[in-house]
Formats: structure tokens, C-alpha cells, sequence
């Protein structure tokens, strides 16, 4: 039995076209994998999938060695998934936004942390302004708090680095680099260059 | 590094996603009243379109009320999972380890709270104005209460069918109104036998069952739905 | 047979109009349907006969059925 | 079972196995509805009571059936599809649902223009009639969703859901309805216990609703192929079966 | 490399963005009959809810078939900016150099194309299911025809208005339907004149000069509305 | 009288605090001049407001050396704004949006050179397809595409270079180039760096 998540000849057809057949894939604790390709490559498309969003592909996916559908709860539980949209509640204020999803875990989820995350994100002073109200790279961070405030194993981001200003993208890249150096594992798609100090690993679409 | 799936989460998720939805509602405190209005309003349509005499106003009004604020709750709901859907957030309710179901469940809960139940108890207020007879208005405002109940859950269905389609709001009425027309029969049936005098336990015991069967098999169902939208 | 005679039968004893229009809007739909049938099937062919015609002119492509310009375009920049 | 399934349930083998059978219904239902047609409007005695214009029961009820069995049709196709994932299943659903349409609209048509010389007019509500209406709307909502969605799989599902929802609702919307109109008549034809009909009028009724059964079926496997043939184009047994048959 | 504004440009403009909102009702082709599917199950639910006797139906059926007729078109206006706002081609229409009262009068006459006339067609066959008493049936549609153009020009107003809120489709009615009730009555009185055999033809007038008042107007106001949601 | 857009003394103000005050910004012929700021600092707000879609500001803005609000039906008519939300209709091919943005300009307009706008911007064979279905870069070009069907000289664009993979961005800053080369001017936001030729100035903000 293998850790981490893992992807046999998966194959996946759009319109009668192929966007990837016969992948194989592994995300191993520890390890950034970044998934490369141009502009309708099927980037989205796969991580989608990898995160259990979509269910008409080929192939078979296996969550630490065990078919996907067995362990569903299981893998949910692990995962961290940040999409083109961020899911930031333009109604609510960035604290009440973190405060839903760290309930959404069943965690009762106290304050400080929500703020220390925030904080973090450099979103300190903004945590009672509505989200709708914040700039695009603002709201996005709000996104990205997530990722302090929510302990999970697999983190899968498309494109994260979208709309984030230099210092938030050195920062990020840092968080990433600290994740997997503590065992956890990133699957991540991003047009931009990579600057992380463990070796990441590249699949390449299209 | 790995978590094992935390159990009897599932309450907290709930209740923070009923207030949630909460919150939402009552910041736009305008939103709050907009099903109300919509009911008075449509209300007050009907005197200008039809007829201002008493003995006719009186003679359609259990009618009237109900279809109107069957037509209210209905409008509200298109915006239920919208909302979330546009933002992404329903992609991430998907994703939680909870029961899409549960959560599903507490977001119509909500939608309840805030459009089914003012709806009926304002309901009596636009009876005197329609000159409803004397005698039914609690039952109106309990048949309400109760159908509405039913009209959220079935109604959610096809809210979570049509979230994923641009102006799905008039689909969403072809879709929902024909699985509505049991609810507003026996609904209707209950004012008219009070107004009639007759017993009304039979009335309420079907939208009762109704409602139970929809609490039972609707959050499957939205949660089906759920799926199929976020994977279009 | 329960007409006396052809014009009788047209009549339908005065009920003729009902008769004929029921009748007549259930079979123009049927048939509209058998015929809207045919015509798919029979455009759905035109499109194989194309693709079949295109074929012969190309050589055969092993794997992706269409392929993606956009990635001939980008091979094409590398 | 499980093997019957799987083979009906691939596209291929269902294009190929109903070519063989398409044509059998097609006779069948063509032979009955004719031989219904020539008896029901020429050799059928007229009602006494309602003279010739009663003929028009020959095309109205086989409607009527017909469009409540499509919607149950379609419920069970979609169930197939969502259960077992099979493809063929739902295009079966997808082609039934505008037949569906289409017979419940002849069925409110065929009673509309009957409702004149019998009742006087071209409406009345009671429960029949009413229940037929929100059929054709159910119908109407099955179509619309599924074409409301981009991507042909997700309509499919949505589809399905509500086909299914739809068919637990159809009884209990008869039911309500039923219950809440006290005009309506009595039934004079079900399957279980005999009519009240003359035989003489009621055997060409059989002939027609068994007609317009086979003509339903013969449709459906036709329009289902035309359906496999479209989303199948690109494969290559398509291809080979096209080029084989010229 | 300066361009100077293009002049004669304007007709090219409104016929493109008349085709292109052709094009997306037509694209899904469901979104063509719905505001006539809401309108045909509204009716529906009247009978059902209030009484299925031809003579209460036939005493109801002007004043039903208009102000269902009217939520219909009410109904369908909620999305007539609200999609380009999202994806942000309202935002784009501001920015051409063409004026934007034109740009808008051609969305709305798309709207009007694909939902009013519909509804004033149809309306006559439910009618007859509500059993609408002989002789008023050319005078329903006619009054509907032009009625429901003022209510397309109107309601725009409304929509400009509301495009920046989500949830805005209930304040929407709570905004528009008072303006809605001159029209409502003119076009109700030219059905109810007909039916008692008056004379038409002041009722219609007036329906007449509702509609010029708005054409005249409305556009402007549009322009006005949308420049203020896209400020917000 | 200087051409180009001109600003002078900008201030606005969001929420009781000052995004920028006292602004001086000269956008003239043949130049690139980027906005760069972190996130929040207000770079759209600017953009918008030079783009005349906002009202509340101080200061004054000049087209061509004459007030703003006089001369708006030209400004327009040289106008190319690309915001955050690209315009792009996902109920419609990308043929029939950029068909739809020529007959804006009051221009009939011809399929030829749609075509060849798309096939630019590596769209090609996707012309028929419906926006919607298209990945999220690709929307993008479809939007990006505008640059090269319709002729305005002054560019103003937000984050051009969202969700655009690699060789696209490359082709993008060409454009850029070669637009300003042309006597253009272009007015930009990106937290990317920018390898352009001709100089960029760089406006700071926050
Ligand atoms: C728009 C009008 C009408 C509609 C929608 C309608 C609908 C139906 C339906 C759904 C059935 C099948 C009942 C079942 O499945 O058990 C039926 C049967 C029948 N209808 Fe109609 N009907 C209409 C008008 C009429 C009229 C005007 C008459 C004659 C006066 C009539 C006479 C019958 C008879 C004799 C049957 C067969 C008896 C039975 O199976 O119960 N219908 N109709
Ligand atoms: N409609 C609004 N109401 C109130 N405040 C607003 C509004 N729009 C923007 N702001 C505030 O103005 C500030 C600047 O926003 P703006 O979108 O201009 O930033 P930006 O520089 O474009 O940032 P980014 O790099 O994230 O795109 C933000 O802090 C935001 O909170
Ligand atoms: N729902 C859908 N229906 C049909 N085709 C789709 C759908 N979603 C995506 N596609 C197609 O799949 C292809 C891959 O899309 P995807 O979003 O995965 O690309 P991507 O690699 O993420 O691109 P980008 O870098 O632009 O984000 C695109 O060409 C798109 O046209
Ligand atoms: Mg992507
Ligand atoms: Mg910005």
C-alpha cells in the first residue's frame, strides 16, 4: 500500500476529444507536483477530477492504495481544494467567510485562529470589511487563508498565484515549500515560474 | 499528517450554514421583506384586475392567497443555490467531509425560516383585505406554515437542477409548479373546508404527509442535483 | 359498416368537423414524427458520408479522433 | 439478467440488434392502427347518445394511455441510467420525452374537440383533464432541462432526476386531483375489470391502443438509433458499419 | 492612429445587439417558451386554487389572464441585464462610443419580441380554458400586445436598477409593479369593455399613449440606471 | 494642448480611507505605463476611473488636453478596456462575440477578420465552440482577441495576463510592443513582470 493520491491510465474526453488518455499520476506526502500545459490543455480538468468534482473519466484513482469511491470521506477529509473561483461570500465579511468553512470540517473553530489567518494573509484590518467589497487579489487571499487555518494533508490549487501581488506570491510559495517540507503534498497548476526550494515535479498536458 | 474524518461534525456544519444563510438574509434587510412584498403586492393586483366587490374578493381568496404566496416562495428560491454557485462556494460545500445532504437540508431550512413562515404569518393581515371569511385564518396561516414547508423542500430540487443554467429562474417555475399542485390543493382544501365548516384534521394530516415524504426523499434528490450542476 | 353512404361517412351524422380535426391532428403528428425520424437519420448519414470522403483524403491518424489545432499551433512555436 | 443487460446496454450491439427488430414493429403497429382506423371510423356503431362524434375515442384514449406509459418509460430508462450507467438507456429517455409530449397533446386535442358537441365547450376542469395538463407540463419540464445544460451528460442526469421525481409525483398529483374535482367521469375502460362498452365498440379501441403502443416502440428504437449514430459519430465502428453497408 | 467617433454606426449596433439576445434565447431553445409555459401553469394553478366552475372562471378570466401575463413579463426582465453584468459585457456596452439608450431599447425590444407578443398570442387559448366570454378574445391580445411593450420598457428600468444587487429579482416586482398599474387597469378595461360590448377604443388610446410616453422616456432612464449600477 | 489621457491631482477616496491622493499621471503617445501597487492598493479603482466608468473622484482628467466629460463620445471612440471580468458571453461562439463587439464600433464588420483575430491568439478551430465550454485562459483570448480586430490607441487593460499560459503571454507582450511602436498607448496593471522592449514607466501606488 501507497501513500498519497494516485492516478492509473486515467483518460478523459471532452466533445469527442481526448484531453489526456492513459496518465498516470502519483502525489506522494512531501512532494509539490505541478501540472503543466498551455491554455485548454485540460489542466482544470484534472484537477477537478483528482479532487472528486467530476465523474466521467476513464481510468481508475486510488486514495492511499484504496479505490477512490471506498474512501471518499476519507480522502474529503484530507483535502484542500482551491478552484478558479474562490468561494469567498461577497455577503459576508473574510471573518465570517473563514468561519463557515472551518464549521464546514465540524470544527467549532475559534476567532483568534480565523484572525491569526487572516493576519497572515495580510488581511488584518480588512476582516470586517465585506468580502465584495475587497479588491480581486484581496478576495483571493481570503481564499488562501484557508490554507493556514485549515490542517489538511493534499492541497490541490488551480492556479493560486491568480491576481496575488509580488510579496503574496513570494509568501505563498514559502507556505507551499513549509507544507511539503512537514509531509504534506500540493498538486498545483500555474502559469508562472516556480521558485520553491524542494524539488517539484512537473506532468506535462497537451 | 493525515486526518481521519471527524464524526458528529455534522451538527456544527449545520447549524453554521443555517447561520450563514441567516446572516446573508438579514444583511440586505430589504431581501428579508422582498417575498412579503411580493405577496401584498400581487395581492393587491388582483382587487385592480378583477373586481373590487366584496362577495367576489371573498369567494377567491383562500385561493388566491395560497397561489400567491406559492408563487412568492417559489420566486425566492431561484436565488438559493445561485448564489453560491457564482462564487464558488457550492463547489467547497461539495467537497466538505459532511453529507451534502445534511447541508443541503440546512440551507432550505433557512429558506424556510425566512420566506415560508413570515409568508404565512402575514397571510391573515392580506386576508382581511381580501375579505376572507371569518373563521379561517388560522387555518390559512397553519396550512401555510406546514405546506410551505413542503414548497421549500421540493422546491430546492429544482433550484439545485437549474443552478448551473443562466436564467434558469422561469425553467425552475416549469419545473417545480405541476409537483406543487398537490401541496395547494389540500392547502386550499383546509381554508375552504374551515370557511365551509367542516373538519379540517383531513386536510392537514395529507399536507402533513406530504410533507414528511418530501423531508424524506428531497435531500437525496438535492443532493443528486447538487452533483450534476457542479459537474456541467 | 355503420355509414350508409360515402357522404354520410363524410358527415360523421353532423359531427363531421370533430371527427375529422381529432383524427386528422393525430395522424399529421404521427406522421410528422416518423418523417422528422427519417430526416435526422438522414442527415446524420450526409454527415458520415463527409467524413468518409475526408478520410479517404487524409491519411489515417492513429489515437485522437479530432485533433486539437491549438496544440499543432503551439508545437509549431516550440 | 446481468449479461442481457450489458449487451442491450452497448451502443453497437443495440444499433445492430435493432435494425432487425425496428421493422417488425413498424408493420405490426402499421397493420393495427389501420385496421383499428377502418373499423373504429367506418364499421364501429355509433354511441347512442353521443352518435358519431363518439369515434373520436379511437384516437383519444390510445393518446391518453399511451402518454402516461411514455412518462413511465422514460422514468425507467432514466432509472436504468442512473443505476447501471448505461448510455443507451438514457438516449432511450431522451427520445421518448417529445413523443411524450406530442401524444399528450393529441390527447388534450382529440378531448378538447370532442368537449364541443358533448359538453359544449372546449374546456372544463375536471380531473382528467386536469391531470393530462400537468403532464404535458411535466413533459415539457424534462425537455427543457435537458436542453438547458451545455454539456450533454450533465442534461442527461439532470434529466433523469426529474424524470424520476416526476413519475413519484404522478400518482399523488392524480390523486389530489382526483379528489379535488367531483365532475369528473366515471372510468369505462381499464385493463382489469370488463367495460361497460358493447364489444363491438371497445375491440377496435383495443386494436388502436395496442397500435399505438407498437408505434411507439418502432419510433423509439428508431429515433434511439439516430440518437447512437449521433453521439457515436466519432467512434470508429461507426465509421467501419458505414462503410461496410456501402 | 486617432480614431474619430463613427458616425451612422447606430443601426449596425442595435441590429447587432438585437441578434445577439435573439441568438441566446434561441441557443437554448427551452428559455424561448418559458415565460409562456409560467404564464400557461399560473392559469393553471387560478382554477385549481379557486374553483373549477366555468361561471366564477369566466368572471375572473380578464383580470387573471392580464396580471398573470404581467408577472410573466416581470419575471423574464430580472435576467435582461443580469447576465451581461456577470460576465462583464454590460460593462463593455458602457464603454462604446455609440449612445447607450439606443443599445438599451435594443435589448429591450429583444425582450419584448421574445416575451411579450408571445404571451399576447397565446393568450387567447387560455382564455378558453378559463372560459373568457366570446367577442373579447382580439381585443385580449391587442390590449396585451401594446400593454406589454410599456411593461418591457418599464420593468427595464427596474432592471437597470437592480443588475448590481444579486437577489435583486423580488425587489425588482417590489419596484416596478406599481408602475405596472396603469397599464394593467387600461388593458384589464379594454377586455372588460369588449366583453360588456362598450367601446373599445378609449381604453386602448390610453394603453397608446402609455406605451409612447414610455418609449419616449424609458430609454433614457435605462442609460441613466445602468451607469449608476455599473458605478456601484 | 499635449495628447495622450491626462490626470491631474486624482484622489479618491473608498470607505474613509485615501487609496490615492494627489495623483499626476501623463498617458502619451507611444508609451506603456504601468500601474503597480500591491493588492488593494487600487489599481483598478484607477483604471476605472480613467476609463471614465467611475464618477466619485477628485481632481481633474483631461483627453487631449480638454476636460473630460466634453470630449467622453471621443475618448471612447479610442478606448480599449479590459477589466477583471473579460466580457466574454459563454452563451455565444467566439465568433459571434467578437461580431458582436465590431458592430459596437458601428462597424459591420466581417468574418474574415474575426477569424483571422482568433486564430492570433491561438483560438483557431475553436471559433465554433460556445465561450462557456472554452478553459479559462481561453475566454481570456477570446477577450485578448479585441486587441487585434478592433483599432483604438489607447489600451487600458487589467491584469491582461490572468489565467494566459506561457508562450501566450510572450505573444501578449509582443502585441504590447508593437502597439505602442505604432503610436499607440497602453495603460496596464500586472503583478507579472513585464519584458517589453521600449521603456515601461512604472506608476506606484499604496
Ligand atoms: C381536453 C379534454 C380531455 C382530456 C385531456 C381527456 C383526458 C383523458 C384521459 C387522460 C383519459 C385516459 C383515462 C385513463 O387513463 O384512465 C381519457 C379517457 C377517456 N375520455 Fe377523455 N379527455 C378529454 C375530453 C374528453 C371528452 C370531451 C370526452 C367525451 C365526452 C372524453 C371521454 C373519454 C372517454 C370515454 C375515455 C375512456 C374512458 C376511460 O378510459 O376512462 N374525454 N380522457
Ligand atoms: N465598491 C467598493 N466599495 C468600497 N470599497 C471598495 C470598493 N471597491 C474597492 N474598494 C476598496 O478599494 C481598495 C482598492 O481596490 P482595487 O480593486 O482598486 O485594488 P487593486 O489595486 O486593483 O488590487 P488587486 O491587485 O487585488 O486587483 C480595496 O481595499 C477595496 O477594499
Ligand atoms: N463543461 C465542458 N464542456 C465541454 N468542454 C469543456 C468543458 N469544460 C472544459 N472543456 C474543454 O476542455 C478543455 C480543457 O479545459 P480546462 O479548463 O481543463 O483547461 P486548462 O488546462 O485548465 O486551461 P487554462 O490554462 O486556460 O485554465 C478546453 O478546451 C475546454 O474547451
Ligand atoms: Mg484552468
Ligand atoms: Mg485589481
Amino acid at each position: 500500500m501507497s501513500l498519497g493520491l494516485q492516478a492509473r491510465q486515467l483518460a478523459c474526453e471532452r466533445d469527442g476529444r481526448w484531453l489526456f488518455e492513459g496518465l498516470d499520476l502519483d502525489v506522494r506526502c512531501g512532494e509539490i507536483v505541478r501540472i503543466e500545459g498551455p491554455n485548454g490543455s485540460g489542466k482544470t480538468t484534472l484537477l477537478k477530477l483528482l479532487a472528486g468534482q467530476l465523474g466521467d473519466y476513464h481510468g481508475e484513482l486510488y486514495w492511499n492504495g484504496e479505490r477512490f469511491h471506498k474512501v471518499r470521506e476519507h480522502f474529503l477529509a484530507n483535502l484542500l481544494y482551491l478552484g478558479h473561483s474562490p468561494g469567498v461570500k461577497a455577503g459576508l465579511t473574510p471573518l465570517e467567510n473563514l468561519a463557515w468553512y472551518q464549521a464546514l470540517n465540524g470544527d467549532k473553530g475559534d476567532e483568534e485562529q480565523c484572525l491569526n489567518a487572516l493576519f497572515h494573509v495580510g488581511l488584518g484590518g480588512f476582516e470586517d470589511v465585506l468580502a465584495g467589497q475587497l479588491s480581486a487579489g484581496q478576495q483571493r487571499r481570503v481564499a488562501l487563508a484557508r490554507l493556514t487555518l485549515t490542517r489538511r494533508a493534499l492541497w490541490v490549487l488551480d492556479e493560486p498565484f491568480t491576481a496575488i501581488d509580488r510579496q503574496g506570491v513570494v509568501a505563498l510559495e514559502k507556505q507551499l515549500a513549509a507544507h511539503v517540507q512537514a509531509g504534506g503534498s500540493v498538486l498545483v497548476t500555474t502559469h508562472h515560474a516556480l521558485a520553491v526550494s524542494p524539488a517539484v515535479r512537473c506532468v506535462q498536458l497537451g | 499528517m493525515l486526518n481521519t474524518p471527524a464524526q458528529g461534525g455534522l451538527w456544527i456544519a449545520f447549524k453554521a450554514t443555517l447561520k450563514r444563510d441567516a446572516t446573508l438574509m438579514f444583511r440586505r434587510r430589504g431581501e428579508l421583506l422582498n417575498p412579503l412584498v411580493f405577496f401584498a403586492l400581487v395581492v393587491t393586483l388582483f382587487p385592480i384586475g378583477i373586481s373590487p366587490d366584496p362577495v367576489v374578493l371573498s369567494l377567491i381568496a383562500p385561493g388566491l392567497l395560497w397561489v400567491t404566496a406559492l408563487l412568492a416562495a417559489l420566486l425566492s428560491l431561484d436565488s438559493l443555490f445561485r448564489t453560491d454557485y457564482d462564487d464558488g462556494s457550492l463547489e467547497q460545500l461539495l467537497l466538505t467531509p459532511q453529507p451534502l445532504a445534511a447541508l443541503g437540508l440546512a440551507k432550505v431550512v433557512a429558506h424556510w425560516l425566512f420566506t415560508g413562515l413570515p409568508l404565512a404569518i402575514v397571510a391573515p393581515l392580506l386576508g382581511v383585505m381580501l375579505a376572507l371569511p371569518a373563521g379561517s385564518y388560522m387555518v390559512l396561516s397553519l396550512s401555510l406554515a406546514i405546506g410551505s414547508a413542503s414548497l421549500s423542500l421540493i422546491g430546492a430540487i429544482g433550484a439545485a437542477l437549474t443552478v448551473g443554467i443562466a436564467r434558469g429562474g422561469v425553467l425552475l417555475s416549469l419545473l417545480i409548479l405541476p409537483l406543487y399542485i398537490p401541496v395547494l390543493i389540500f392547502g386550499v382544501g383546509a381554508v375552504q373546508a374551515a370557511i365551509n365548516g367542516d373538519g379540517i384534521a383531513a386536510h392537514l394530516a395529507m399536507l402533513g404527509a406530504l410533507f414528511a415524504a418530501s423531508l424524506l426523499l428531497a435531500p437525496w434528490a438535492i443532493a443528486a442535483s447538487l452533483r450534476i450542476s457542479i459537474n456541467g | 359498416m355503420a355509414f350508409s353512404s360515402f357522404a354520410a361517412f363524410v358527415a360523421m351524422g353532423g359531427h363531421g368537423p370533430y371527427v375529422w380535426a381529432a383524427w386528422g391532428v393525430t395522424a399529421l403528428l404521427m406522421i410528422a414524427c416518423v418523417w422528422h425520424a427519417r430526416v435526422e437519420r438522414r442527415l446524420l448519414i450526409r454527415i458520415l458520408a463527409r467524413r468518409a470522403r475526408r478520410e479517404k483524403m487524409r491519411p489515417p491518424q492513429s489515437g485522437k479522433v479530432a485533433p486539437n489545432p491549438f496544440q499543432a499551433s503551439q508545437a509549431d512555436d516550440t | 439478467m446481468w449479461t442481457f443487460i450489458h449487451k442491450w446496454g452497448s451502443p453497437k450491439w443495440f444499433y445492430v440488434m435493432s435494425a432487425k427488430l425496428q421493422p417488425l414493429f413498424w408493420m405490426v403497429s402499421l397493420l393495427l392502427i389501420v385496421t383499428g382506423t377502418v373499423w373504429g371510423l367506418a364499421f364501429a356503431p355509433a354511441d347512442y347518445q353521443q352518435g358519431d362524434s363518439f369515434r373520436i375515442i379511437y384516437v383519444h384514449v390510445p393518446a391518453a394511455f399511451l402518454a402516461q406509459s411514455i412518462f413511465v418509460s422514460m422514468a425507467l430508462a432514466s432509472l436504468v441510467f442512473v443505476v447501471w450507467k448505461i448510455k443507451v438507456a438514457d438516449m432511450a429517455a431522451k427520445v421518448m420525452a417529445p413523443l411524450g409530449a406530442v401524444m399528450t397533446f393529441v390527447a388534450l386535442f382529440s378531448g378538447a374537440v370532442w368537449g364541443v358537441p358533448t359538453w359544449g365547450t372546449w374546456w372544463m376542469w375536471d380531473a382528467r383533464l386536469t391531470s393530462m395538463l400537468i403532464l404535458l407540463f411535466l413533459f415539457l419540464g424534462v425537455i427543457a432541462l435537458r436542453g438547458a445544460f451545455a454539456s450533454r451528460d450533465s442534461g442527461s442526469k439532470a434529466a433523469s432526476v426529474l424524470a424520476m421525481v416526476g413519475v413519484i409525483n404522478i400518482p399523488i398529483i392524480k390523486y389530489s386531483v382526483d379528489w379535488w374535482f367531483t365532475l369528473h367521469q366515471p372510468a369505462t375502460f381499464t385493463l382489469t375489470s370488463r367495460p361497460a362498452m358493447p364489444t363491438e365498440m371497445w375491440l377496435p379501441l383495443l386494436v388502436m391502443v395496442l397500435g399505438f403502443y407498437c408505434f411507439f416502440i418502432a419510433l423509439t428504437l428508431m429515433r434511439t438509433r439516430n440518437e447512437i449514430l449521433r453521439r457515436e459519430i466519432n467512434k470508429r465502428w461507426v465509421m467501419d458499419l458505414f462503410q461496410e453497408a456501402r
